[in-house]
């Protein structure tokens, strides 16, 4: 059972990039087909983005349109940046499947339907009068029917299991199919679910039953006239792994508390799309990671900054609702000073809104969000592997420059996955802590020249007794203080704080020629589709460039001057034009949003049309 | 553990040099002093020592207190509290907080840490009334105050701050009065010893907003027949002839006179602070004038593993059974390739 | 009142059309029927029912009952539904929340709202894990619980929510089983008959993240061993021959066999729900497995003017005594002059 | 007792504008002899202009600085509309005082102390090494010693009072001089007197003594040589009362709510400076105002909007802190579409900051403090008297547009007073509120086609049933809906229905040439000292216009072409830059912020200058 099924097949047609949709019910394990087909395709070589699609918080009515659940991933022998604007191949468990994702792929696309789900009762869920299969509705793309429940149980026939969890590893057999198709190995597939399962050697067996089932069977029906092959891309050298934002982000953020010797305190109430960062760090415990769920946000984030106070590193990670809880708590940490990393990863509102859904929508909240004037650094992550960078980055700045400092990410940086370059540790940046332990000449709110970052003087050591507070300061004594003229100069010193860090942080960079007609200025993660939008335009010789911002407060010091050298300025931004107002503010410059608030990525495409767009009209 | 110098510390090393902001004869006055006492007795190097508190008059103590001080936001101490002792349980943490601050924004806070059993100490100053806001109704005033927000005569029914607490698994509950310097002393001392939350209700008087709020029971004239000092293991006794007592009788409280109906000091119930449920200590939060005297003291005081410890143990226990975690193979954790 | 139509009601009445979005098996399908039979038969008209919601699984309730509904933002029903019936006491209004959206975000307006006993009904699903967001612990999970969040175990003492409950003077306290049909929809129809606060504990399985959740009580075969039933003014008896029951002795609470040690079923603790003073029923909510069988049925019922009966008297009074208000004379009042 | 005292006094000489500052311990009652020295000289016809100066949130210690209370009013012949700069007589009861604001008075201005109270404990108080009635550092100034205390007591010798009460009169002493000195009737507080103290005889008696003691004082001691009559002003004509701004917006909340039938529930948690809001709504039972003390900031949000839901007008009061608690509820508010009311008193920030000073640094917050897109209409209140008119306009816009709408005040223009005249009923604006009521084709979202409103369909009428929440919903039904389309045309139709407002308000009006050099835009309580500023310019005649903006979301149409008009554009904001930052983005104009963060209001000298260097650059 453990060895190694080579796969048979017609001679493979190279092919240099494939995207993959797998959709079915909420209950047909969609992610996990998808996750091991991105792992595998990783494993051989390719380049790999991925998009997983979740039915809302809900659980919708199996078979219903509300429950399909979709991944979709794009995997290529060059370098990609997307899960891919439109699938190549989409594999439909159900009705309901076809249904919502149909209008996705392109004519002459490849469909893969499980017919087995095609009865009645599922087509009228899936608001279908009559049926697709049968209908001639399908006629235009290249649709292969598989009976995959029935191949399935005849699949595990061998197998003592009730016929539910025979018919839940229809995904494997699902999946054997694709990997048939795509000439794929299936051993990270098998040693997958040997760790995953090691406590239920039955389910090991009944899935790999399934896996080489589907295999089996495209050999054996013939369904296929020809098999694909997606060489490996180049990659720089070095070990790879594939990883999610949410997994980066802890990493980055154990990484980062290593480097300082901190230990972290991570206080957080779940939330979709931030829980899983907690449910990471609690994991973590022999890296000195204390993670407490706290009874909401508010108190998350109180506790975060007592964390921190007490000389820990403090972290919050929440969404959008929770993000707007935590402002007044955020006002607080700007006046007390202290180093502290709250995570929003953005998903679409207003309120409650589209729990499962991407948004950019939170920067001016990040920003702005706060009675006052109470300014913080913030951040944004571009791809899933850059969230270890940023994470590491926002502790950087907490430290060094004793604030609150936000780090925003939202739901599809967050659970899609790409390959990344796992670093060494001795090139990690290093992070100083400098506790302060000297008595002589204490002042809580004697600031470093350079930095104008208050001490970090932590309770139980001895001489430093002293007392902090949402009041306003006395700059240096750190006494409560209510003269007119001190507010202002802590006011404009707390600005002029978070000002300084544009001396410590890198100078915007232009992705293509420096000056010209067209810029795309952008941040956070319309990052792949911008790039993979400049491989279209550049092929086709338009000329466009780009600058793609992590540091959003402050900005890169040179990013007035690059504004100015381009004669059009587009901003793709998943909300209303949040970036484009600060740029336009800050810069006087025309900036223009290319707005999309549908809570999804863009489409490299929508980006392409955008600038050619821009183009016709100069 | 450091300790700053060899000295005795004093009162006076717990005194800050900030002016004190209070208005003259505010009860707030006499809980700093006997914080101010108390602290030198406890063995503890002063820099151990950190006090939370919200928003509110009472919520300015820390800056009077020459130790390490938080003044936060209003109803979040116990939050930012728990973060202090997760973070280095080797504090000393105090929760400074009055009745606004503790039960009406700060509610859920504060019964959160008490379940969870914290190993902090809360003040909770009851002045039955928002003193820093000027005089509003706070959720522990009486049923038909008038305030300024509620010049028709409030229709809230208080809380009971105690059975609130105690419904939230409070493992230390008692209660006390600003102008007992004494058995204010000797609360305090017994909360800084309990392990885990200890919560002490401390009756404040309010001179400028609510003055004579307690006086129906700590008026000089008629205190020993209104009130009950619970000690534990002795019978429940008062009175200024100490003649009065508690039993238990038709499944529940009543007072008796000892010698009449032949009721002896024997029949009285005996106070027990460390019975296992807390129902013994709600019933006894329950006792409410005029029917019963307003009972002070220790209601409760039981062991139960503390948040913060558990916390720590589930650390220390992982690192010593995992080993300290590398981080080049965090990094490289799960299904990697070379290129 | 306004009677929309003259045919008595019927569930159907009160069913939406949208699909129900909760996984096969959830305990909350039960409730929702129970809930959607209770009300025709309580003579109020459909569109006097408002049903308010936090955030979770079980918040999702509103949209499956064809009144009006508003489901709003996580822990926070018990303040829109105060506001809701300020507005307008005429409304029959339903708080529907799960452990997670009442106790752990929503704990302080939850308390609140039962100390000032507005008039509606909390059923709480409480099924002590987080469901909607798929599987961390709740405050009512059990000690070292291993959840996503908590993957070496939880370290946070459980909250007993009807200890909370009465610790914030909650006029109606009560707990049934998300499988008991009948149980249930009695509890719902008499929290629908209480004026004041009615507060339901249900306890709801979550099939997917916490399945069984409640088996140790509720699987057939031990059922009558672990559970009893409270009902007003009958003794506390149960076991499957109905040959166990709870005697008060030592002043605590125990379960005795009857016929052994001479115990006979006089000897048993009678129910009474309409005690003046929360104690009793605060010790029926400490009875805890192994020890005791779990309670169920009405643990407290009794009379306290409700919030918004009192609000509106002080409105309707200000309006007798003073007479409405005179626009052009407000605008005029203090010190006016002419020029 | 109750005749009318006559001054006697010599010949008055004639101003036209005197500026007085009260100054003494919290103890003192300053504010009171502040407010009575206001009404008489409102009373007597003057323009008047307030600025209580508390003591912060705390209770100092008698006699210390930070205890030490101010009220600065300025009373004129003519239109004034700033307590005044400076003032020109300071009356100042111990050496704190004195301490505190002898820097504001200006060279041989008077100055009125109360030599009892400069003993060595009061002095050591307030940092004084030696006293400075006797070392000669008060020479330039116009000294008037007075013994206050020993005089009071002396006047009151016939009254049966413990001493501590007849101490606490030397207010009314004080004042009495002021009012011989200026030559005000003593009829108005004779009679506000006897109403406040009408249970307490004693009282009344007590303080009149002492009234009369300090005017029977001046003429005995002759302690001035001349004295002053300050004419009447010219008022259009009416009735006319004091008003401060939270009075106002009381008064405008319940007229409107009147206007509209709609009754009130106001849900609010006590904060300063946003408390009197809470206190004065809830002694108006008898209109139909509802209040609710809740237990903090986000349950009073939601009572207020399941108020608005159950149709009553629903709303809340705060401050910055408050309104930081609120962010997550306003959220909902946006995607419910119900009529709310979100008033924030602006003070000192960040954080708890400066509780009773003033600032304007809330207007990104109420902008943008919400996750995700969630546009909601703002407006503020540019003076005292004008919170009334702003509370009727909020509450037309939140019923006609179906929206929460959030006015902004501050802790300046809540607390101080002016001459207010009192509109008759029937000048009100008419609200018209159209409670859905019709069961035919009832559709929870679907929109006026005009404002884009949806219906306001209230709990209790039969057949409308529905539901309603935080998730997207679909437009038309309200039924939850995810899909992406769907979510961008619903974030498109909130954010147009509040761009539609801007059809439905006033064009912003030029005060001055509508082309020119320079213009002041500026908004809320910077409008006082502007106009004054203006007076000052224009009589120097620098050209400078102003515009002063009621509506900031969405602003008045004609705004961008106005400020086309001008060469230079200055923006005097108690922020850094926070209406500036939104002019610069939206129009692309090189605004200029003048910024002041002290916690208090601009001086006009200080927008002069800004003003006069403008001219310099250009
Ligand atoms: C978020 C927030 N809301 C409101 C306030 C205003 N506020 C400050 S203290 C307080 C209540 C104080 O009452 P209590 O806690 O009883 O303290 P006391 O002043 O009586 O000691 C209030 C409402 C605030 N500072 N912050
Ligand atoms: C402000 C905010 N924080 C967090 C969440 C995420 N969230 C939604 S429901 C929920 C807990 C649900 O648990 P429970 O109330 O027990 O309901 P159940 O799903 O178990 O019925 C959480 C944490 C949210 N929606 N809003
Ligand atoms: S207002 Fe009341 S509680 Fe506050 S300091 Fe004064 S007396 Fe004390
Ligand atoms: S997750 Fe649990 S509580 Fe939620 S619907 Fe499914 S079974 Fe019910
Ligand atoms: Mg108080
Ligand atoms: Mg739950």
């Amino acid at each position: 059972m453990s060895t190694r099924t080579e796969i048979k097949h017609p001679a493979p047609q190279q092919v240099d990039r494939v995207v993959v949709r797998f959709a079915g019910d909420s209950g047909d394990g969609m992610q996990v087909t998808g996750n091991q087909f991105t792992n595998t395709a990783a494993f051989a070589g390719n380049d790999v983005s991925t998009f997983p699609d979740f039915p809302a918080e809900i659980r919708a009515p199996a078979g219903s349109l509300p429950g399909v659940s979709g991944f979709q991933l794009n995997f290529a022998s060059h370098d990609i940046h997307t899960p891919g604007d439109s699938p190549d191949v989409l594999v439909a468990m159900n009705p309901a499947a076809l249904q919502v994702n149909l209008k996705d792929l392109p004519l002459n696309g490849l469909l893969i339907v499980n017919e087995d789900n095609f009865g009645e009762k599922n087509l009228t869920m899936a608001g279908y009068q009559t049926n697709p299969l049968e209908d001639g509705s399908l006629d235009g793309y290249r649709t292969i029917k598989v009976p995959l429940t029935t191949l399935t149980r005849r699949a595990l026939e061998s197998v003592d299991m009730p016929r539910k969890q025979v018919d839940r590893c229809k995904n494997f057999f699902a999946l054997g199919i694709m990997y048939y198709l795509y000439n794929r190995p299936t051993a990270p597939t098998e040693s997958f679910l040997k760790r995953y399962f090691a406590k239920r050697p039955e389910l090991v067996e009944a899935n790999l039953l399934a896996l080489r089932g589907g295999i089996a069977y495209c050999e054996a029906a013939r369904i296929f006239q020809t098999t694909y092959e997606v060489a490996k891309a180049e990659f720089p050298p070095g070990r790879y792994r594939n990883i999610n934002g949410n997994s980066a982000l802890a990493l980055g953020l154990v990484a980062a508390s290593q480097q300082a010797s901190t230990g972290i305190l991570m206080a957080s109430y779940p939330i979709t799309p931030a829980s899983d960062v907690l449910h990471a760090l609690s994991r973590h415990k022999r890296f000195g990671v204390m993670t407490f769920q706290a009874e909401d946000e508010i108190s998350a984030i109180c506790a975060a900054i007592g964390g921190a106070y007490a000389g820990k590193l403090g972290i919050t990670a929440t969404s959008g609702p929770g993000m707007a809880l935590k402002s007044e708590a955020l006002g607080l940490a700007v006046a007390v000073e202290l180093p502290l990393v709250v995570i929003d990863v953005q998903r679409g509102g207003p309120s409650t809104g589209l729990p499962t859904k991407t948004e950019q929508a939170d920067l001016f909240q990040a920003l702005w969000g706060r009675n006052s004037e109470a300014p913080i650094p913030i951040i944004a992550a571009a791809t899933p592997g850059d969230c270890f960078w940023t994470a590491i980055e926002a502790v950087r700045l907490a430290i060094k420059y004793m604030t609150p400092v936000i780090l925003l990410s939202d739901g599809y940086v967050a659970n899609g996955a790409e390959p990344w370059l796992i670093p060494s540790v001795e090139d990690l940046p290093r992070i100083d802590v400098k506790y302060r332990t000297d008595p002589e000449n204490f002042h809580p709110y004697e600031r470093d020249t350079d930095t104008l970052a208050r001490p970090w003087a932590i309770p139980g050591t001895p001489g430093l007794e002293h007392r902090i507070g949402g009041l306003e300061k006395q700059n240096v004594t750190g006494h409560v203080n209510y003269d007119g003229e001190n507010h202002e100069m802590m006011v404009r010193l707390r600005d002029q704080r978070v000002r300084n860090i544009e001396n410590d942080i890198a100078d915007a960079e232009v992705n293509g020629p420096d000056r010209g007609k067209a810029l795309i200025v952008a941040w956070g993660s319309t990052y792949g589709p911008i790039q993979s939008a400049l491989q279209t335009l550049r092929a086709d010789g338009v000329e466009v460039s780009h600058v793609h911002l992590r540091h959003l407060n402050p900005m890169p010091k040179n990013l007035g001057d690059i504004l100015q050298r381009f004669e059009q300025i587009i901003v793709p931004e998943l909300n209303l034009g949040q970036l484009t107002t600060l740029l336009r503010a800050r810069y006087l410059v025309d900036a223009k949003v290319l707005s999309k608030v549908q809570g999804m990525p863009f489409k490299a495409s929508e980006i392409v049309d955008a600038v050619r767009q821009l183009g016709s009209q100069s | 553990m450091t300790i700053s110098s060899n000295a005795p510390l004093t009162k006076k090393d717990f005194s800050s040099d900030q002016d004190i902001r209070w208005c003259p004869g505010c009860g707030d006055y006499s809980i700093l002093s006997a914080v101010q006492n108390v602290l030198p007795t406890l063995d503890i190097p002063k820099e151990k020592y950190v006090f939370v508190s919200g928003i509110g008059c009472s919520s300015r103590f820390p800056y009077y207190m020459n130790t390490y001080g938080f003044h936060t936001i209003h109803g979040r101490a116990p939050a930012f509290a728990t973060g202090i002792k997760l973070a280095n349980p080797d504090l000393s943490v105090w929760v400074i907080t009055g009745d606004g601050d503790a039960l009406s924004i700060g509610g859920n806070h504060l019964i959160h840490m008490l379940r969870r059993n914290v190993d902090l100490n809360v003040l909770l100053f009851n002045n039955r009334i928002y003193g820093l806001t000027k005089g509003q109704y706070s959720p522990t005033s009486e049923f038909g105050k008038r305030t300024k927000s509620s010049p028709y005569g409030s229709v809230d029914h208080p809380f009971n701050p105690l059975s609130v607490a105690l419904g939230a698994d409070a493992t230390f509950v008692a209660r006390t009065v600003d102008i007992y310097p004494a058995h204010l002393k000797e609360t305090i001392a017994r909360a800084a010893a309990h392990r885990g939350s200890s919560f002490v209700e401390i009756y404040q008087n309010c001179n400028i907003f609510n003055d004579g709020a307690f006086s129906s029971m700590t008026e000089k004239t008629i205190r020993n027949d209104q009130q009950i000092e619970l000690v534990h293991g002795e019978p429940m006794i008062f009175g200024k002839e100490r003649d009065q007592g508690l039993l238990f009788r038709d499944e529940g409280l009543e007072v008796a006179r000892i010698g009449e109906n032949g009721v002896t000091e024997a029949d009285l119930l005996v106070h027990d602070e460390a019975r296992a449920r807390p129902s013994r200590a709600f019933q006894l939060s329950r006792m409410e004038q005029p029917e019963f005297p307003v009972p002070i003291g220790v209601f409760r005081a039981v062991h139960r593993p503390t948040f913060d410890s558990e916390m720590q143990a589930q650390m220390d226990h992982t690192l010593d059974a995992e080993g300290p975690g590398k981080l080049h193979e965090l990094l490289n954790e799960g299904d990697v390739w070379e290129v």
